[in-house]
């Protein structure tokens, strides 16, 4: 089996090396080269999914040195693989199944752009790097595809090059993201450090017998270091506070990329990392109470952000990152089960809203919803699908949305029960399940209800193709809970033959990870919370609901009078909390621009120019003392002196030279007779 | 030797130093010149009593035959008669002149005594043999022997000096 | 020993071969005449022949004195031709013999 | 064989010299043909090289100067031998992309072989005088080739070049002598040395002063092969250096010369001064750590494209340093790795900086007027931003190309020693902005609204495609697999890290 999800990774990454290099010479620009990767994968991973639902637990790894440096004190290696378990077997069929539709969809979407053959090639090098990511066994791998991923959607956001906000939007999201796995790769280091090795099995079996209790980094107790870095890495790339701000600028992508990318797979990987990284986190006992928190804070905030949105894909955006809010707060509370079957239920129904908005916008050629309305009967098939969708993200019952939302606002509720002290967490959980209702119902009905606000937009709106609106179809049906529970998704009812495939998949995997066995105190209290939770949720959505109706579909309370009332709150939403004009304006342009510019004169003027070329004139100076004293002492003194007084020698002696004969004689005389006489006189 | 000889001599020997005093201290160049024609002939009678009779001989022929006529030649060429006054020396130097010759000659004198007294000295009785042997032979004999470089040279030295001669005063 | 034995002895000659070159000597450095300096040293070169031949004669010299003697002569007749030529071509130059004024080489 | 490697470059100069003047083509053939045959001995070398043994090999010993018993005395070892095959491979590319140069051919490739013979010493000689005597050879060629082909003011980078590592050098030539002096029977092998590390525990008195010896060595030697590394406070020669020298040369004074500093640490000072180096463990951690931070911060504030990536080499040879300061076997092996993996991306991204300057002659991001120097490339020359691409991602460390090995084995090894582990924290900032200012340089160069400037600009020519090939299946290959080149050094990292452990 192990090798199947090898094969499984590894026909995107054949079809993108075939787009890259041949994509523009193959018929259709290769368009099916990516399709066929992508639908192959699918084929293959059905089986794997077929073993989990009929024997109920699914395991397989395959391991190989990557990486072995012998080192006599001990041998430092890094061991890679493959490793399927229950949850990798439901993710790999989601990610495909979901890639497969959106694949299909974008041939018609992207139908006639330019560099289409690029377009698959990134996207199936997309898919394996989200299938490699599922797959791998050890955090290494992981992060080799969490980063590829960060990639792909840099290349993707920024596929229309030439449009400089989605340049800009594509290097935002880089960045952000970058810098949350900047904290990802310090925890892998950490747990190279604390364990060695960075594969979860020994992880779990190592923190399951306590092995890392004793250990510190940097003066932290080691897991929660990692729990830490890890959450890092979360906030990072599932664009949780305050890492958030990538996520709505994304979308300046093409739909599909924003559908795929930016709402079913990438995203959903933070939580996958929280979910199997879930043993650190719970040992740790510290970071898990600032996951729940993270994620409720987000569920909230995005939600708030969400409702003043008028570009309808930044709507779905927000409403993203607040789902990942849910799912983050599922891991934090400690039921990552629940926030497991979140995420699958929220990757089909997302998706579907995604490609129904999609759909409008291929048609109506605009993404401002004031300029849509009454598209209920020019573009039926994507409205039910919106519907369903719509009402299976507002957690109505028979929808999967409610299934998967309740369980983890029942967590949410028995962990606020128990630990009373973060009340909040729950509360702000139930209050963003209220505003989902009320701003998805809101998207609904300013965009199919009502009369079309742009009649030259209303009057070109038609029905998609069949390529298009099968996806669609797929994923809607997808959002109803018959496949995750019983067909009204409330267990109680359900009871008759409610699907039980989820249930025993995380048995399978707690026992995996070796938890330490849940504290089972009073067991009233999960009983209790649930069925609190089940109508609190249905309360909130309903009230949610009707509110949205009476302000957007009935009109009775007109939205301009809501916004003059609540015009301070508004207007801190409109300008998302002020966060991008923090990170841009503050933190980018003054303060990191501001002290290059500040280092690089530094380095230029104080180094360059007075370290270094001080000395230059520290020697010129020297030069010119040495020169002055060379040229005046030994010059002027020593040397024209000596010639000076030669040349008096020279004057005086020269007056001998009279030129008379006589005198040379007297004088050589002379000289003789000297000689003579000291002769004689020493003698 | 007889007395009347040593006679002849000293006069000789007085000539000799009467003309060579007129030699340095006549004001007239052509006075000088001839006293310095007997001046030669003073030394070369010396040099027969000396038994030098050939070299005397020489003597007479080269210096007072040629080069004494050959001062006058240039004398004569070398001033007019009538414009060019004869004389000669200088009057302020002739006390330092005399004083001069009145100190050296006695010191030079004695010093060449002792050089003399100090060389090896021949037999009286071979003095008077050596003065009377013919000389002339042993000269040949020894220009052709012992001395036949130098006589070689200065056969060339004449040449050279009779070619130069020539060379220098002959008219453009 | 009376004049005459000296006058004939070794002392003799050399006391007059002395007084020659002395006075031949101050000719040469006072005569303002270039032909009289050229007559000064006919009279060095002579006082020295006289010293040649009495060393000959009275001294175990033998006949090498009265060779140099002869060499003497024949390079004092050379000279004196060569003198005599320069000077003459300094006479036609200049217009006079007299030494002082022959100082082109002064300084 | 390795004497051959070394000196052909050597005779191939001599050729060219005997060239005729005006023939440029023929004196370029010739240089290729000099540059090709050490390469292909390389490939026979890697081949022949034994990946278990930590001992030198290939060595090659003759008494050169017996006096001083100073050998010629070369051989390869772990260490050593990744570095021959880069500088061998780079310099046959340079040749290639040194096509156009076009004044004083003849004088620039003759240059450039002595400048190869040089690098190739310098790693080969594992005698203490003949490593000095390649060091200095190899700066000679340098200084002409900055100073005759460079860019506007050329003069003043070659000559601020030349001093400034002719000053380290004199620091080397010190310790040269005083390893001699107090070296038991007087020599230079540096083998000999390693093995029975004689200083340790000498002192020396300077000036009254009584020091210990290893110290003081360590001390001079590490200024000298820091200026050449660039480390911190030596390192303003590098921008200069790199923006006035023509391509070629700057890519191989960023893919192979920096490369040096860091290998002779390893060679001198971690290997014969073990002691003195792990008292200076801290202070090599701090500087390589400002070295990373400081070049990244420099780097974003650069509008000439040629200084942007001069100073991610500043900060790039951070990391080899963080990785040695490490002395683990993952950090060190990492550092070794970086300092190959560094030079191919490197390279790349040097010479792609010549291929733009060879068609527009200027490379301003930002004019100095504040106008876009380019913009919209993407559009005009497709291949010309993916290759670019795959350099930039290369250089910041994306996982799956050769960057993030290096790195992330430096960071897994740097981390695992617990006072170090501050360090990596500040240092993995460093890769934050690595990607900040490579990203920020691609978005405003290649995408965006196309610059009307650039509208005619040729893509790149199939020599250029030549010439950057090897590089880029270097960066894919060993960015998926890495033992290839990681198994080399191993063995005698193991061994030189038995002195540390």
């Amino acid at each position: 089996m192990a090798q199947t999800c090898l094969w499984i990774v590894c026909l995107p990454i054949l079809a993108f090396v075939i787009q890259v290099f041949f994509g523009k010479r193959l018929p259709r620009q290769g368009d099916w080269v990516s399709l066929a990767a992508i639908g192959f994968s699918l084929l293959l991973a059905i089986p794997i999914f077929g073993r989990l639902l009929s024997e109920g637990h699914v395991f397989d790894t395959l391991s190989f040195s990557w990486l072995s440096l012998p080192q006599t004190a001990g041998a430092f290696q890094i061991i890679i693989g493959v490793l399927v378990n229950n949850f990798t077997a439901i993710m790999l069929m989601m990610v495909t199944l979901c890639a497969g539709l959106i694949h299909l969809f974008s041939v018609g979407y992207m139908h006639g752009e330019d560099r289409y053959h690029l377009f698959f090639a990134y996207i199936s090098l997309f898919s394996a790097a989200m299938l490699g990511l599922v797959v791998s066994d050890n955090l290494l791998t992981f992060f080799i595809f969490w980063e590829l991923m960060g990639l792909c959607s840099y290349l993707l956001i920024g596929f229309y090059y030439k449009k400089p906000e989605a340049i800009a939007a594509s290097l935002k999201a880089f960045m952000t993201t970058r810098i949350g796995d900047v904290g990802l790769f310090l925890g892998l280091c950490g747990l190279y450090a604390v364990f060695g090795t960075s594969q979860f099995e020994s992880i779990y079996a190592a923190v399951a017998s306590g092995a890392a209790e004793s250990k510190t980094l940097l003066g932290m107790p080691a897991l929660t270091f990692i729990g830490f870095m890890v959450l890092m890495g979360a906030i990072g790339k599932s664009a949780q506070f305050p890492l958030h701000v990538w996520l709505p600028d994304a979308m300046e992508g093409p739909t599909p990329v924003s559908a795929l990318i930016h709402a079913a797979t990438m995203v959903a990987a933070g939580v996958f990392l929280l979910i199997r990284m879930f043993p650190v986190l719970e040992a740790s006992h510290t970071v898990l109470v600032y996951v729940a928190y993270v994620g409720a804070v987000t569920a909230f905030l995005a939600a708030l952000l969400a409702i003043v949105q008028v570009d309808i894909k930044k709507v779905l955006a927000y409403s993203t990152i607040s789902q990942l809010g849910y799912m983050v707060m599922g891991v934090g509370v400690g039921a990552f089960a629940a926030a497991f079957l979140h995420l699958i239920t929220h990757a089909c129904f997302k998706a579907c809203l995604f490609l129904c908005s999609g759909s409008v916008i291929h048609s109506v050629h605009t993404q401002d919803m004031r300029e849509m309305g009454g598209l209920k009967s020019k573009m039926p098939w994507t409205f039910a699908c919106m519907l369903i969708a719509t009402l299976s993200i507002s957690g109505l019952p028979f929808f999967s949305g409610f299934v998967s939302k309740d369980r983890v606002l029942a967590g949410a509720l028995a962990y606020g029960m128990e630990h009373t002290g973060h009340w909040l967490i729950p509360l702000l959980g139930f209050a963003a399940a209220g505003i989902t209702a009320f701003y998805m119902f809101r998207l609904i009905y300013m965009t199919f209800f009502g009369s079309a606000r742009d009649e030259h937009k209303h009057h070109h709106a038609h029905e998609q193709p069949i390529v298009m609106v099968l996806p669609l179809v797929v994923l809607a049906t997808l959002s109803f809970a018959v496949w995750f529970s019983g067909p009204t998704g409330v267990d109680a009812f359900d009871q008759v033959f409610s699907v039980h495939w989820y249930e025993h998949a995380v048995a399978g995997v707690e026992k995996e990870m070796a938890l330490p066995a849940p504290v089972e105190h009073h067991e009233g209290i999960h009983h209790v919370a649930h069925s609190l939770a089940l109508i609190f949720s249905l309360v909130l959505a309903g009230a949610g609901i009707f509110f949205s109706s009476l302000v957007y579909l009935k009109g009775w309370i007109s939205p301009v009078k809501l916004k003059s009332f609540f015009s301070p709150i508004h207007t801190l939403l409109w300008n998302k909390y002020y966060f991008d004009h923090l990170y841009i304006n503050i933190i980018i342009q003054k303060g990191l621009l501001g002290w290059n510019r500040f280092l690089a004169a530094f380095d230029d003027w104080v180094i360059d120019r007075i370290l270094v070329d001080g000395w230059s004139r520290i020697v010129l100076f020297i030069k010119s003392i040495v020169g002055l004293f060379d040229d005046l002492v030994i010059d002027r003194m020593l040397v024209d002196g000596s010639a000076g007084m030669t040349a008096m020698g020279g004057w005086a002696v020269r007056r001998i030279q009279t030129g008379k004969v006589q005198h040379y004689l007297i004088a050589s005389l002379a000289a003789l007779g000297f000689g003579l006489f000291y002769l004689i006189g020493m003698r | 030797m007889t007395t009347g000889l040593k006679i002849v001599l000293l006069l000789a020997e007085l000539l000799c130093v009467s003309s060579a005093i007129l030699v340095t201290f006549h004001p007239n160049i052509l006075h000088a010149a001839v006293a310095l024609l007997f001046a030669f002939l003073g030394v070369a009678v010396m040099f027969v009593y000396a038994g030098a009779d050939f070299i005397a001989g020489v003597q007479v022929i080269v210096y007072v035959g040629g080069v004494t006529v050959l001062v006058l030649f240039a004398v004569m060429l070398t001033h007019w008669l009538y414009k060019v006054t004869l004389r000669d020396v200088r009057k302020k130097l002739i006390v330092p002149i005399v004083l001069l010759v009145i100190l050296l000659v006695p010191a030079v004198y004695k010093s060449l005594v002792e050089l003399a007294s100090s060389s090896q000295n021949i037999a009286p009785e071979r003095v008077a043999e050596f003065a009377g042997s013919a000389k002339t032979a042993l000269i040949g004999q020894a220009l052709l022997g012992n001395y036949l470089l130098p006589f070689e040279a200065i056969t060339i030295l004449l040449l050279g000096a009779l070619v130069g001669a020539v060379g220098l005063a002959r008219p453009k | 020993m009376n004049i005459l034995d000296w006058a004939v002895s070794l002392e003799g000659y050399l006391c007059v071969g002395a007084i020659l070159f002395f006075l031949g000597l101050a000719a040469v450095l006072y005569r303002r005449n270039a032909i009289g300096i050229l007559l000064g040293i006919e009279l060095i070169l002579n006082a020295a022949s006289i010293n040649f031949i009495a060393f000959s004669k009275y001294r175990a010299v033998a006949i090498d004195g009265q060779l140099v003697t002869l060499f003497i002569i024949l390079i004092a007749a050379a000279e004196a031709a060569v003198a005599l030529a320069i000077i003459l071509r300094l006479y036609r130059l200049r217009e006079t013999v007299d030494a002082g004024e022959a100082s082109i080489m002064r300084n | 064989m390795l004497s051959w490697i070394t000196f052909i470059p050597l005779i191939g100069m001599g050729i060219i010299l005997l060239l005729p003047r005006n023939n440029a083509n023929l004196v370029r053939w010739t240089s290729l043909i000099s540059t090709t045959i050490p390469l292909l001995l390389g490939f026979g070398l890697f081949a022949k090289f034994d990946r278990g043994s930590a001992a030198a090999q290939f060595v090659e010993r003759v008494p050169w100067i017996p006096a001083f018993n100073i050998e010629y005395f070369i051989g390869v070892d772990g260490l050593s031998v990744a570095m021959v095959l880069l500088t061998v491979l780079l310099c046959f590319i340079c040749v290639i992309a040194s096509w156009r140069i076009s004044d004083a051919v003849k004088g620039y490739h003759a240059m450039f072989l002595l400048l190869e013979t040089g690098m190739l010493g310098v790693f080969c000689a594992l005698d203490f005088f003949l490593f000095f005597i390649f060091w200095e050879a190899m700066l000679l060629p340098m200084y002409f080739l900055i100073g005759i082909w460079g860019g506007r003011d050329k003069v003043y980078a070659a000559i601020k070049f030349f001093l400034y590592t002719l000053f380290g050098s004199v620091l080397m030539l010190l310790v040269l002598l005083g390893m001699y002096y107090y070296s038991q029977p007087h020599g230079f092998d540096l083998i000999q040395l390693a093995s029975t590390r004689p200083f340790a525990s000498q002192t020396i008195t300077l000036l009254g002063w009584q020091l210990p010896l290893d110290k003081v060595f360590w001390v001079l030697l590490f200024v000298g092969f820091a200026i050449k590394v660039p480390i911190w406070p030596f390192h303003t020669w590098l921008p200069w250096a790199h923006v006035e020298a023509p391509t070629a040369v700057s890519v191989v004074l960023a893919g192979v010369l920096l490369k040096m500093g860091t290998y002779g640490m390893l060679r001198m000072n971690f290997a014969i001064l073990p002691e003195a180096t792990k008292w200076a463990c801290n202070f090599l951690a701090i500087l390589a750590v400002i070295n990373i931070i400081y070049g990244a911060f420099c780097a974003m504030a650069q509008k000439d494209l040629k200084k942007l990536v001069a100073y991610s080499s500043i900060s790039h040879m951070g990391y080899v340093l963080l990785g040695m300061a490490s002395f683990t076997a993952a950090g060190v092996n990492g550092a070794v790795l970086q300092m190959f993996n560094h030079g191919t991306s490197t390279a790349m991204l040097f010479l792609l900086v010549g291929v733009i300057y060879d068609r527009v002659h200027h490379r301003w991001i930002v004019k100095p007027d504040g106008s876009r120097g380019f913009g919209g490339i993407a559009a005009v020359m497709p291949v010309y931003t993916g290759i670019m691409g795959l350099a930039v991602f290369a250089s910041l460390g994306l996982p799956g190309l050769s960057g993030f090995i290096s790195e992330a084995l430096v960071f897994l090894g740097a981390f695992s020693v617990p006072k170090l582990q501050i360090y990596v924290v500040i240092g993995s900032l460093g890769i934050i902005l690595g990607a900040a200012y490579l990203l920020w340089m691609f978005m405003r160069i290649f995408l965006g609204p196309l610059n009307d400037e650039c509208k005619a600009l040729p893509d790149m020519s199939w020599r250029e495609r030549l010439a950057l090939l090897p590089l880029c299946v270097l960066v894919i290959v060993l960015g998926v697999y890495p033992m290839p080149v990681l198994d080399l050094m191993s063995a005698s990292i193991s061994q030189l890290l038995t002195l540390f452990s």
